[in-house]
């Protein structure tokens, strides 16, 4: 589909959104901080961690951004030549951004991980995962202490 | 280009009403069950962006093992939270004040998909090219071990800059008759996986991928110290 | 060139790694041996403090002042790339020491804090997070930054939380971490995402050389925004004054040997990679010159003297008051890298090794009193002097070394910091950091008093001094940091050279 | 789960194709998408799904919590012993081209091959320890 086939009106539009040039980046920083949000504001512990999954997704989204080349493909070379030799063909996004972010994801889960076993020991151990009641039961039992 | 576009802008804008739902709703199953909707989400976004071995990772890891350990931690937790206030405000000024600043760094980066970025015209191109040789044990970097195919072959003489390259390399490795013709003792391989991300990963920055390993290991350990019941036996 | 010398830039971080995990899958095959892992776990650190050793002397030896490893044989800018100069080498030497003595001493507070079943895997994580920490130090890429500063960082909450068998706040201190953490180095990965993006490269040298190179690059609004995530991403990490309050609560629930191994080591590094990022990276005259980063973090160094000092004053808990005023004691570390003149980057690097050594000391002086007694409160110190007297001479000096009393080792540092404040024309600071030893003298004497000065109580008749491997590593520590603090040529040539190598090299 | 018959056949019938295409995925990462790391998870799925449906004691008789100890960690080794060999043949760390095979070119294949199965032991393992852990009842 190109732009021809679209509606005028919706054409214009997308044609000023992509003279905003950085646009996606922009993009990018409204997920980020929705989750950013979520680690701040919210009490529960499991919301808290969900809002860190949401926060690194948006840098993810941003390294991938960085990576898009117009009228790019996808990085897997399969095109061959006469003598059936594989050869690269046209633009390609970039690789290099796509496997840092193969490990940050990675890295992630891992945290998501060790996240979800602390929070099992808390709720074991305190009988609650909601931040403010854990507040309440350890300044009970050591006044002026203040651990969270 | 713009089909691309409006794909990206509606799913951007369905994954930004996802991740408020995440972080608003009360139940925590189905904040979990966004979560994972969220991570589909940003997989076809990056499937959009052509990012593909991305998209399915994160469809694998976001959708899949996430799930399986938020609700495997929901089966010990109560389900829903506590009732918070509406918006809390200091949250909410810190997170403009942090995402203005961040959109503020944006406005001097090169346009979205701009060809000529210089992550784009930069060191992993020279990679792919194959201008870059490996390194000989006394320190000395062999650039351009394909030289002597340059020489031989007219469509390798191109700009320094220019990505991808047009080039051609065996689909077998083994065999090759070339192979032999420029063996440098620490010479670059005949020619990438065609799946690129796969050679950059295990291949230039195959240390990183070590320690990816390693911090999924890590994990894995972290898991047992802190959850594996004590062994009855003594 | 022999097969070690050779790869030494990457035994040294291999050799935990590998042993960390054979660790496992031993302990997995035979079933768990306490002293087996233990055992396997010591052997690893001294063969990593060896190799690091020796390290430092080719580096010492290197004539361009710097050694280069390319991972893969892929030449610099475009793999990974080590780089291991004067303070690398240095901060290597601090880490793999304090490694190297806490695993000696891990042996019976480990025994008493953990579960039998699962010392194979604390022991493995106990070495993945020296690995981790070694590998921050030793290279030259952003992202393999990033990458290992994820190590060191899930190994230092999963060790966190074991402290959770004697008291479930562990659990809580390690959760903050790991939220705090995480954002931390989410600001990081951003940080390097910037850079990557205006530079096309991940290499720390070649991303510094294109930084320079760009025609606006005072003014770019994308350099400034990626320097500030990475400096705030690093405070974190550092535990820089306003955002330390995951470290007190992450000190002092922590088993004994966790305190003392992350109190000496993780924190350093951050302030090694601080250091790294803005005068390799970024180079001398943006971080200190074109932006007022350099004031912020100046006031934020002066306040980290200050405040957290005082906080310690009030502490009722004995661990938590080394953790307080390790927050302070990084104020005057970063004080230092933030004068950017050479006396008081000397004074800086100086400071992170003594302190190291010092609080490590303490920190596992304070774990041998927690393994006699089972807590650390101050009044538990009631003429303990009586009761164990190496240990808490041992703490005495450590205490000694924090206040900067001369012949020891924090006398050094807080020379040269003071010589760097002066020569800077910041007069107020070195108020600040005279009113900062004050501050350490109020809590140490509080202590000294009440362990030397006071009569035991009847209750501990029957405490006995703590066991010889313990006491061996927290002496061996403590006598470092005197010998160092008379004899502070080796230390304080080091520092001058990374201090003058990190000035000159970069612009 | 475990009187559910369609669900106990449909587990039977799935498994196989599961763990098949995970090896698919894993040996097949230089041709198209996917790799080690995505390959090891939908390995995984399929024990986490057998674990799921036939209970965790049936888990633990197919896939015994020592074995996964030890692979998890043999992953890692795999990967570093790789790196470890050709520092040993004379190269410098992950210098693939130093391995023996006919050609450079199949040096470096040989490499990656390698060094994707150690990422796919270790990651399929240690999901499989994750909801094995995170499923645990009884206090730690």
């Amino acid at each position: 589909m190109n732009l021809a086939l679209l509606e005028p009106s919706t054409a214009s539009f997308l044609k000023v959104a992509s003279l905003a040039g950085t646009y996606n980046y922009a993009l990018y920083v409204v997920l980020m901080m929705i989750g950013f949000y979520g680690v701040i504001a919210k009490k529960n512990l499991i919301k808290q961690a969900l809002g860190l999954g949401l926060f690194s997704t948006g840098i993810f989204l941003f390294y991938i951004s960085m990576g898009v080349v117009e009228g790019g493909t996808a990085p897997v070379w399969w095109t061959t030549d006469e003598a059936h030799l594989l050869k690269a063909a046209g633009p390609y996004d970039n690789p290099l951004t796509h496997v840092l972010i193969l490990t940050a994801i990675v890295v992630s889960v891992s945290t998501l991980a060790v996240a979800m076993a602390l929070i099992v020991n808390i709720q074991r151990a305190y009988g609650t995962i909601e931040e403010d009641e854990i507040r309440a039961i350890e300044d009970a039992e050591h006044p002026g202490e203040g651990v969270i | 280009m713009s089909s691309f576009l409006l794909i990206d802008m509606i799913l951007l804008g369905l994954a930004a009403v996802v991740a408020i739902g995440v972080i608003s709703v009360r139940s925590l199953l189905s904040a979990t069950m966004l979560g994972g909707i969220y991570s589909l989400l940003m997989a076809l976004i990056w499937q959009n962006m052509n990012a593909v071995d991305v998209a399915f990772t994160e469809a694998a890891v976001g959708a899949g093992i996430s799930t399986v350990l938020l609700v495997g931690t929901l089966l010990h937790t109560r389900r829903e939270t506590n009732q918070s206030p509406a918006i809390h405000w200091p949250a909410l000024l810190t997170v403009v004040l942090t995402g203005s600043f961040l959109i503020y760094g944006t406005v001097d980066m090169p346009d979205y998909g701009d060809a000529s970025a210089p992550i784009h015209t930069g060191r992993v191109q020279q990679l792919l090219g194959q201008r870059v040789g490996k390194v000989d044990n006394e320190g000395v970097h062999h650039a351009w071990t394909y030289s002597t195919m340059a020489e031989q072959s007219v469509e390798r003489d191109e700009p320094e800059r220019s990505f991808p390259p047009e080039r051609s390399h065996g689909e077998d490795h083994g065999g090759d008759a070339e192979a032999g013709a420029h063996g440098h003792p620490n010479d670059d391989f005949k020619g990438h996986s065609p799946n690129t991300v796969t050679s950059l990963l295990a291949a230039y920055r195959g240390y990183d991928t070590m320690y990816e390993t390693a911090v999924i290991f890590t994990a894995g350990m972290a898991m047992v110290l802190l959850l594996r019941r004590r062994e009855e036996r003594a | 060139m022999s097969f070690i010398d050779f790869n030494l830039p990457v035994l040294l971080v291999i050799v935990p790694l590998l042993g960390g995990v054979l660790s496992v899958v031993v302990g997995s095959i035979v079933g768990s041996r306490k002293d087996l892992a233990w055992g396997w776990a010591l052997a690893v650190s001294w063969v990593t403090l060896a190799l690091v050793i020796r390290m430092l002397l080719a580096v010492v030896a290197a004539p361009e002042g710097f050694v280069v490893y390319n991972l893969g044989s892929w030449p610099g800018p475009w793999g990974i790339e080590y780089r291991v100069d004067h303070l690398n080498a240095f901060v290597l030497l601090v880490v793999a020491g304090i490694g190297a003595a806490t695993t000696l001493y891990a042996r019976h507070s480990v025994a008493d804090e953990i579960p039998d079943d699962r010392h194979h895997a604390f022991y493995c994580v106990w070495l993945l997070a020296i690995a981790g920490l070694l590998g921050i130090t030793v290279t030259g890429d952003t992202f393999n930054v990033y990458v290992l500063l994820e190590i060191s960082s899930l190994t230092s909450y999963a060790l966190i939380a074991m402290g959770k068998g004697r008291d479930r706040r562990a659990l809580l201190a390690s959760l903050r971490y790991l939220i705090l953490g995480t954002i931390g180095a989410s600001f990081i990965l951003v940080g390097i995402g910037y850079l990557l993006m205006l530079t096309g490269t991940l290499n720390m040298a070649d991303m510094h050389e294109r930084l320079i190179a760009l025609p606006d690059f005072a003014e770019n609004r994308t350099v400034l925004v990626a320097f500030a995530f990475l400096l705030v991403g690093l405070s974190v990490k550092m535990a820089l004054f306003p955002l330390h309050m995951w470290l007190p609560g992450a000190y002092t629930h922590a088993p004994s040997a966790v305190s003392a191994l992350l109190a000496s080591t993780a924190t350093k590094v951050g302030v090694y990679m601080a250091f790294r990022f803005m005068y390799t990276i970024f180079g001398r005259h943006y971080s200190i010159d074109v932006l007022p980063g350099h004031s912020v973090l100046l006031l934020c160094a002066a306040l980290a003297v200050l405040v957290p000092n005082l906080t310690a004053i009030r502490q009722t808990n004995v661990k938590r008051l080394l953790a307080y005023s390790s927050v302070g004691q990084i104020g005057y570390m970063v004080m230092g890298f933030a004068l950017a003149n050479e006396a008081g980057m000397t004074g800086s690097i100086v400071h992170l090794f003594n302190h190291a050594a010092m609080k490590g000391g303490m920190f596992l002086a304070v774990g041998a009193v927690v393994y006699r007694l089972g807590r650390c409160h101050v009044n538990d110190f009631t003429g303990l002097g009586k009761r164990m007297p190496w240990t808490m001479g041992a703490f005495s000096i450590g205490g000694l070394g924090l206040v900067g009393f001369p012949l020891t080792a924090g006398f050094v540092s807080k020379w040269f910091l003071v010589k760097g404040c002066i020569e800077a024309g910041l007069w107020p600071l070195v108020v600040v950091v005279l009113i900062g030893s004050l501050l350490a003298v109020i809590y140490t004497w509080k202590l000294l008093e009440r362990i030397w000065f006071t009569e035991p109580p009847e209750s501990t008749a029957d405490l006995r001094e703590a066991p010889p491997t313990m006491l061996i590593s927290t002496w061996a520590l403590i006598l470092t940091s005197v010998y160092f603090g008379v004899h502070a040529s080796f230390t304080v040539g080091m520092a001058q050279k990374a201090a003058a190598f990190l000035l000159e090299t970069t612009q | 789960m475990k009187d559910q018959v369609v669900l106990r056949v449909m587990t039977k019938l799935l498994v196989p194709y599961m763990l098949v295409f995970g090896f698919y995925v894993i040996a097949h990462g230089e041709l198209g998408p996917g790799g080690g790391f995505q390959g090891g998870v939908i390995l995984a799925a399929g024990f986490i799904l057998y674990g799921i449906v036939y209970g965790k004691s049936e888990l633990h008789r197919v896939a015994p919590r020592r074995v996964i100890d030890a692979l998890a960690g043999i992953g890692v080794l795999l990967y570093a012993g790789v790196g470890v060999w050709t520092m040993l043949l004379g190269g410098r760390f992950l210098d693939y081209s130093v391995l023996p095979a006919a050609d450079y070119g199949a040096a470096e294949a040989l490499g990656m091959v390698l060094v994707e199965y150690g990422v796919g032991i270790t990651v399929c393992t240690v999901m499989i320890t994750v909801y094995d852990m995170i499923s645990e009842e009884g206090r730690p």
